[in-house]
């Protein structure tokens, strides 16, 4: 009787952690230099190259429903002659305390093992009521059947994924951090029973960007390019705390996290541009 | 009116249900050809093709669909919670009106029901919504405002329909008693064989004020729900702590317009104008003021709260909802028809006035759904990211189903018309009063 | 052998009268019809009738908070997908949820417990006169049928339009 | 280019390189990475496993090294060879996009004929066999007539042994009218270095250890010669060394992406850069920065551009000019850059030259790390200034005319009038995949591989400090009827027979790279770099790591400029514009669209939905245009406006864009196609009908920015497609920026 309340008592506690892991096998994140990211746009065509993603045509575009996963936004700042132009990319941000998981009903949306914010394509009903909460508006949603629409026309079809789904009309859709390459470096790790290693995971964006302005891995692991760039140290789960800030514990002066305040405590980490004039260091 | 016969009552009735004009029946059919052509294609073709008909995009992913939703949902709030505050207020006014006011909530609840399977993506797994396990043994996320939807509505719709069915259980039987063939049947079965011996009245006044008090909370409750799919985002112009007691207020405001409108119409069509006189009106115009100045209240207390955050985010789409056409328009319509022209009703004159009612309370319902249509179409085209920004207005299909929503109501209220009996005969009687031989007693 | 005896009044203070009289005579099976509620005057004259219908309304509701914690808490340990940084077991969901399924179980009990006390529905052939269901008030007393001769002169005197005696088979 | 006897000499063989081929298994992509040989037979493949093959990209002339990601014969994606030392794992968005080159739908499937009139595109498909007929026929004709002379090939700049082989053929054939052309080519900068380092070929510009890079309109991030590998070194130079952030000075007239990464941007008059780097020169020199010979001479020579005077033209500060200079001269190593946009006035080569002498008086940046390190000389390049071509069709001096890869119908300004001067060819042979312009007007379509199909290798000029060599190797089968070029010259040689066959005695192109790598291993495997015992092991490890390049960065030599020698050159004033300021107040810069290049991206969706880097404009054509200027003159955003110049008119949207001159319009070139796919077809327009036909006599490079346009604002439709909503960033600290100095002080 003692034994089993004993049992109950314990359950509820690990029922009560917040966001129920204690610990990530993996806690998978993307560093973003800044500083040498270029706004070229190599990485937005790899994604689209990588995951599927249909070509929607001017119409569709002028609609703004594009299908791309990832975007490089563009920020206009001072007038002619002083004019500075910022880039920077966004995807989905993965973050721990996702706003559009508590918003899907069915469960289509759901935090893993893995620190990713994973999304079900079969479960969703399409309420879209994640893509609305997303403070990033990174989440897309398949208007149409695209297939019927022509932007896999033949023989375009032929290089389509197998790895990917091409995801049907009514479902949402977002950046999974190419899941696909994760999964399958965790296999071949698991075969050869090891930890997969850093850098033996490396998402379509990061592979193609030119400047290496991307780096992806594994936060858990202190010796990680991304727990290096970002200034860790080892496991910083107090980043889910509400209201921490990455400055705060950040060996690197130029880390932060895009629209930190909303603590949604999102596992992108951006390393600001260094330039001349508007500095936004100590705006907090 | 207690110059009224209780025969009277009944046969006017009961007249309602049997007596049955040409003008209805076109009016029967012009609602299905409408609905079929208005809703039913435009729905099929949607389901069809993908929401990609709708005027919807990246990041405007709600539209005017869900502005329905939340307007109906406002409008079904009077009618039943009105009558049960009424009811345990012991309120005489009330017992004419209140049975087709629950009709009203009933029906614009389905209405707005309709409004969700519209708005998905894949309407063809609406159940999956509902809360039961699939194979693998997972079910639905209780943590989601929409579950809460679910559950609220699901519990509304059962408890208002119960509440009306509940409250005409005599009148089902006196219909009984008057009709033959097909109806006789069907309200003898309704009316479960009620035959008004005192145990029947006594339990069915007991159980009835148990209703009314569950009904009041639920209604409140409801909308708090449906303004928490909102104000549960991160959003700015929708995370609001204000939302809740805003959307009540609002659903009152509107239902009892709503009701207002109706009356008026009922009245006319089926000739009740002895049992819904300017007493009524009056009364209902009294509550209106009161409605539309605590909506005014907390409407500045929204702006005002919004604008004093001083953030960027909740200035911006302040600015683009008031001074940004084609939005400030709307905006300043809505303040007009809410804020100003229900101020009216002050004036005894207005409130008895017919028409003055008719069209203010109209007036009112457009400022509600704007407010609605207002609070999704300019705060989710305004988010975080502006280089997101994007302005979002219907499509033709989007507004078309909108038309067709109350085509829909319409539709099934002159049904109800017909087939139920619209005025409470025995509450009707009670107005009149218990007849004595020595008055006074 | 019992029958009964059914007078119609065109008022209800007669119809009360010729029932309180009766009751003082000692005539425990008095029923009243009316086309409108007249409860109040009728607990006056007959004394209140307990309310039982309140105790199934209280355990419905309570009910219905347990199912709604249970519904919340139960499904979300038997299948984790955790989401949001929230618990899995979170309280404010589960109370709005709970909230909501207390009102619905509460409201079905009352509706039950109302059918089952009023014996409704019963579609069998009963005691009953249409003109009730429009503006007659109806007392309907059953005894012994030596007694109820005195039951009809005490109606007639009482003042109702109509006596009639009702054998049972 | 090099030939294969003193190939070696310029290539080492990296044995390392080769054991990094391996290592990458390791670092690339999903399941077992392999990369291997096209030799491996499939049964040999599983199925469900990708296979990578290494090869190179031909997008653009950059010659990156790419692997391929192959299953169940399919190409499924393209990367950047993560150890070849130009892409360094990196590829461009036109890279990837490589896939829809190869599985287009507009590709053309089958030999076509033309049936009706010429440009009426009515075609009739023929066998291989049957076109490779007609076409030796003809030849044999032409020759046995003695105009062998009349036998005109005209290719995109190729490299590699199939140059050698076309070459060979038309030597062979008794042709010497073998040519190439491009739109955006390098002739300008070869001919300045030329005169001033005395070498023709593209020197490597070492952005990579740079620390002050001053860039005259230079767009080295998405379209300047090598744009993956500036991209890596930009990143490098960024923050790749600790404690050192190099620093980027971006002078042109319209900001474009380089700019907006740049640090400063100097909004320079348009034509005026090489006067203002010589006023930057003058101060140079004038300071006493320059501490080489003979500085009396310089002065002498500059003297005309003192940054007083030259301030008034150029619209840029004296001070700002004299800050540049000092800073330029003081911060070692500096590195001055000449790009696109300065050397495509009409005296491209004036300002090239003008910029070139920067980097040796501040101090001689050439052959050092930071600086310019100097490449082998390479032959003279085949390119033909276009119009001079036109000449011979127009005297019916071309009989028959071969093209392979090139567009010039499209690429060439209006006023040359290319499809009129066609229609006195009397035979013209297309060798191309896709249906464009000027295959249209032609009599014989033989439709080739596209890159991922075929065979090649392409020798990278510039190459990275040390020489580098990239193999091309099918990825995939041939998705359609279609042959590779090599093959089809090949085939030719052996109908043609004779003489042929004794140049050109292989089976097909394939087996003719492969023996020509085995001569050049037999004739070097005894050197040490070399470990493999075999050709086959050799020729297997050359597959599956890409290619050849010896990872050591040579040591320039110190060059020495002559005052005497470089002052013709020097420019004399402003580059001339056509139309007079009063009639056309605007300058006209055009500049390559960052994925469509000189148009040949334009039918591949990927490309057309990727939003333009610096507008976010998807679709179509757009012309940039100062918002105030804009205002004044009434043009909103997304207005069509009619831009005319003495030469032709055009329409297209405006998009407002701050970074941009009042005093100048800017337009991509790229779209505004007539026949290319259907993704390419009637979208925008092509700017290039703006344009005179201007060229610098010295090179016969086309010069894109030579004239002024007015423009008018009109009611025609069109639309603007934007990504971007908003363009302010409204205090939201979405990009957050820190500042050179507080950097420094952070980083210790």
């Amino acid at each position: 009787m003692a034994g089993f309340l004993d049992r109950l008592l314990e359950r509820f506690k690990i029922y009560r952690e917040p966001g129920y892991y204690k610990r990530y096998d993996y806690w998978w994140a993307m560093v973003v230099d800044l500083d040498r990211c270029t706004g070229c746009g190599a990485c937005v065509t790899a994604c689209q190259a990588e995951n599927n993603t249909p070509v929607v045509g001017e119409e569709e575009s002028g609609k703004g429903r594009v299908l791309n996963w990832m975007r490089i936004e563009r920020y206009v700042e001072g007038e002619y002659p002083d004019v500075k132009v910022k880039f920077i990319p966004v995807f989905c941000a993965h973050c721990d305390k996702a706003p559009c998981e508590v918003a899907c009903p069915v469960y289509a949306t759901y935090h893993n093992q893995d620190g990713l914010n994973v999304q079900v394509y079969n479960r969703c009903v399409g309420t879209f009521t994640c893509a609305t909460y997303c403070p990033y508006d990174v989440r897309r949603f398949n208007w149409f059947t695209y297939k019927d629409k022509g932007s896999f026309e033949s023989p375009l079809d032929e290089q389509l994924n197998p790895d990917v789904t091409v995801r049907t009309m009514g479902v949402m859709e977002k950046c999974t951090f190419c899941i696909q390459r994760i999964v399958a470096a965790k296999d071949r790790a698991k075969d050869e029973n090891r930890k997969v290693r850093d850098g033996e995971v490396i998402p379509a964006c990061v592979q193609s960007c030119p400047s290496k302005a991307l780096t992806f891995g594994d936060l858990n692991d202190p010796n990680s390019q991304v727990s290096k760039l970002a200034g860790l140290p080892a496991e910083p789960y107090y980043l889910r705390e509400s209201g921490s800030k990455l400055a705060k514990i950040s060996k690197n002066p130029r880390a932060y996290r895009l629209l930190e305040d909303l603590n949604a405590a999102p596992t992108i980490i951006y390393l600001k541009r260094v330039m001349k004039g508007s500095s936004t260091i100590g705006h907090e | 009116m207690s110059n009224i016969s209780y025969r009277e009552v009944n046969d006017d009735v009961v007249r309602t249900m049997t007596e049955t004009g040409r003008s209805y029946y076109i009016a029967l059919s012009l609602c299905l050809v409408g609905i079929v052509i208005t809703f039913g294609l435009p729905w099929v073709y949607q389901i069809y093709t993908g929401q990609g008909v709708t005027g919807l995009h990246s990041p405007a992913y709600w539209g005017v669909y869900l502005t329905n939703f939340v307007f109906w949902i406002g409008i079904s709030h009077s009618g039943t919670l009105l009558s049960a505050i009424l009811f345990i207020t012991q309120t005489p006014w009330r017992r004419s009106i209140y049975r087709s006011a629950e009709a009203m909530t009933f029906f614009s609840v389905v209405t707005a029901a309709t409004m969700v399977f519209v708005h998905m993506g894949r309407p063809w797994n609406w159940y999956w919504t509902f809360p039961y396990p699939n194979q693998r043994e997972l079910w639905t996320n209780f943590k989601s405002p929409l579950m809460f939807d679910v559950f609220a509505i699901g519990t509304y719709a059962t408890a208002s329909f119960i509440f009306l069915y509940f409250g005409s259980i005599p009148d089902l039987a006196a219909v009984r008693d008057r009709v033959a063939g097909w109806r006789k049947s069907l309200y003898g079965a309704l009316a479960l064989g009620w035959r008004g011996t005192d145990r029947e009245w006594d339990l069915l006044q007991k159980a009835y004020t148990f209703f009314a008090v569950f009904i009041i909370p639920l209604a409140v409750s409801v909308h708090s729900i449906v303004s928490w799919d909102f104000a549960s985002s991160k959003i700015p112009g929708l995370n609001k702590t204000i939302f809740a007691p805003y959307f009540v207020i609002g659903a009152i405001y509107s239902g009892s317009a709503g009701i207002v409108t109706l009356m008026i119409l009922l009245r006319k069509a089926i000739k009740f104008e002895k049992y819904i006189t300017h007493v009524h009106f009056d009364k209902l115009g009294i509550l209106l003021v009161v409605m539309s100045l605590l909506w005014t209240y907390v409407n500045i207390t929204e702006v005002f709260t919004g604008w004093y955050t001083g953030t960027s985010y909740e200035l911006e789409s302040l600015s683009y909802r008031m001074f940004t056409t084609p939005f400030a328009y709307l905006f300043w319509l809505m303040i007009a028809c809410n804020t100003f022209f229900p101020l009216l009703f002050v004036f005894r004159k207005v409130r008895v006035s017919i028409v003055a009612a008719l069209l203010i309370s109209i007036g009112i319902n457009i400022g509600m759904w704007i407010e609605r249509y207002l609070i999704i179409s300019t705060s989710l085209p305004r988010k975080f990211l502006p280089n997101m920004w994007r302005d979002y207005f219907p499509s033709w299909v989007e507004i078309s189903l909108t038309v067709g929503t109350f085509l829909f109501f319409t539709l099934l209220f002159l049904l109800f018309v017909k087939l139920w009996p619209s005025f409470s005969i025995y509450e009707i009687k009670e107005d009149i009063g218990i007849p004595m031989e020595k008055k006074g007693h | 052998m019992n029958h009964s005896v059914l007078g119609f009044f065109p008022y209800a203070d007669r119809l009360l009268g010729a029932a309180a009289r009766l009751k003082q005579a000692g005539y425990r099976n008095i029923t009243i019809f009316s086309p409108i509620p007249i409860v109040h005057e009728v607990d006056h004259v007959l004394g209140e009738k307990k309310n039982p219908i309140k105790f199934f309304t209280f355990f419905g509701s309570l009910t219905g908070f347990f199912f709604g914690t249970t519904l919340a808490f139960g499904t979300a340990a038997l299948y984790i997908l955790p989401r949001f940084g929230k618990p899995v077991w979170s309280v404010t969901p589960t109370v709005v949820i709970a909230y909501e399924t207390t009102i619905l179980l509460g409201v079905f009990a009352t509706l039950v417990s109302f059918l089952f006390f009023a014996r409704l529905p019963y579609y069998k052939k009963r005691v009953y006169d249409i003109k009730i269901g429009v503006d007659r008030f109806g007392l309907l007393v059953r005894a012994e049928e030596e007694k109820l001769r005195y039951v009809e002169e005490v109606l007639k005197e009482a003042g109702a339009e109509e006596v009639k005696r009702i054998y049972e088979d | 280019m090099l030939n294969r006897r003193d190939f070696l000499r310029v290539v080492g063989i990296g044995s390392a390189g080769a054991a990094a081929g391996f290592a990458l298994a390791e670092l690339n992509a999903p399941n077992p990475a392999r990369l291997i040989p096209y030799l491996i037979p499939p049964e040999d493949i599983i199925p469900g496993v990708a296979n990578w093959y290494a090869s190179v990209c031909r997008q653009c002339g950059a010659g990156c090294g790419i692997v391929v990601k192959v299953m169940e014969g399919r190409a499924k994606k393209i990367e950047g060879n993560p150890i070849h030392p130009i892409s360094k794992g990196g590829l461009c968005a036109r890279g990837q996009a490589g896939l829809q080159v190869l599985y287009n739908p507009g590709r053309i499937k089958n030999p076509l004929r033309r049936i009706g009139e010429r440009g009426k595109g009515e075609f009739q498909e023929i066998t291989w066999e049957e076109g490779l007929t007609i076409l030796s026929k003809n030849l044999k004709e032409l020759r046995d007539r003695g105009e062998g002379d009349g036998l005109y090939l005209l290719t995109s700049p190729i490299s590699g042994h199939l140059k050698l082989l076309l070459k060979n053929f038309m030597n062979a054939y008794g042709s010497s009218k073998y040519f190439a052309y491009e739109l955006i080519n390098y002739e300008n900068l070869r001919f300045a270095n030329n005169i001033t380092f005395g070498q023709n070929s593209l020197p490597h510009y070492d952005i990579e250890n740079t620390n002050l890079l001053l860039s005259f309109g230079a767009d080295f991030l998405t379209t300047w010669i090598s744009p993956v590998n500036y991209s890596y070194a930009y990143g490098h130079m960024r923050q790749g060394r600790p404690g050192l952030r190099g620093k980027v000075i971006q002078v042109e007239p319209r900001l474009s992406l380089t700019g907006a990464n740049a640090d400063e941007w100097v909004a320079v008059k348009p034509g005026t850069e090489g006067l203002l780097a010589l006023a930057i020169a003058y101060e140079i020199v004038e300071g006493g920065y320059y501490k080489g010979e003979d500085r009396g001479k310089w002065l002498a020579a500059l003297e005309r551009f003192t940054p007083r005077d030259v301030a008034k033209v150029t619209e840029v500060a004296e001070e700002r000019i004299i800050g540049i200079a000092r800073e330029f001269s003081k911060t070692k190593p500096s590195l001055a850059i000449g790009g696109e946009n300065v050397s495509s006035y009409e005296n491209g080569v004036s300002n090239l030259v003008a910029i070139n002498i920067l980097n040796y008086l501040a101090g001689n940046n050439i052959g050092i790390s930071g600086g310019i390190i100097p490449n082998r000389d390479i032959e003279k390049s085949s390119f033909i200034p276009v119009n001079s071509l036109m000449q011979d069709a127009s005297k019916g001096k071309i009989k028959t005319l071969i093209l392979y890869d090139t567009n010039p119908v499209f690429t060439t300004p209006g006023a040359v009038k290319v499809e009129g001067q066609l229609k006195n060819i009397p035979l013209i042979v297309s060798l191309s995949s896709f249906m464009d312009e000027t295959t249209l007007l032609s009599d014989l379509i033989l439709p080739t591989h596209t890159y991922l199909e075929d065979w090649g290798d392409n020798f990278t000029e510039p190459s990275v400090g040390y020489p580098v060599a990239t193999i091309m190797q099918p990825a995939v089968n041939p998705v359609f009827n279609t042959k590779s070029v090599g093959d089809i010259f090949i085939h030719l040689a052996r109908n043609l027979a004779g003489v042929f066959q004794k140049e050109i005695p292989w089976t097909d192109f394939g087996a003719y790279l492969q023996a020509s790598w085995k001569m050049v291993y037999n004739k070097h495997k005894d050197m040490k770099e070399i470990r493999e015992t075999t050709f086959e092991e050799f020729w297997n490890n050359l597959l599956s790591k890409g290619g050849w390049w010896k990872e050591e960065s040579q040591a320039g030599k110190k060059v020495y400029i002559s005052v005497n020698k470089i002052t013709p050159y020097l420019p004399k004033g402003p580059a001339s514009f056509d139309g007079d300021d009063k009639d056309y107040p605007f300058y006209l810069t055009l500049y390559p669209h960052s994925s469509y290049m000189d148009g040949r991206g334009a039918n591949l969706p990927w490309l057309q939905e990727l939003p333009d880097a610096m507008t976010s404009v998807v679709w179509g054509t757009w012309i940039e245009m100062n918002p105030e200027r804009a205002t004044t003159m009434g043009i909103k955003e997304g207005d069509v406006i009619e831009v005319e110049s003495p030469f032709g008119k055009i329409y297209a949207p405006v998009c407002l864009y701050a970074g941009q001159r009042p005093d100048t319009i800017s337009i991509p070139i790229g779209q505004g196609h007539k026949f290319y796919g259907k993704y390419a077809e009637g979208r925008g327009a092509n700017p290039l009908d703006l344009l005179p036909f201007k060229v610098d006599e010295r090179t016969g490079a086309v010069s894109h920015n030579s004239t002024k346009v007015k423009i008018t604002k009109t009611n025609s439709p069109g639309r603007l497609v934007k990504m971007a909503g908003w363009t302010k960033e409204l205090g939201r600290d979405i990009v957050q920026t820190i500042t050179p100095e507080e950097f420094q002080v952070k980083e210790g």
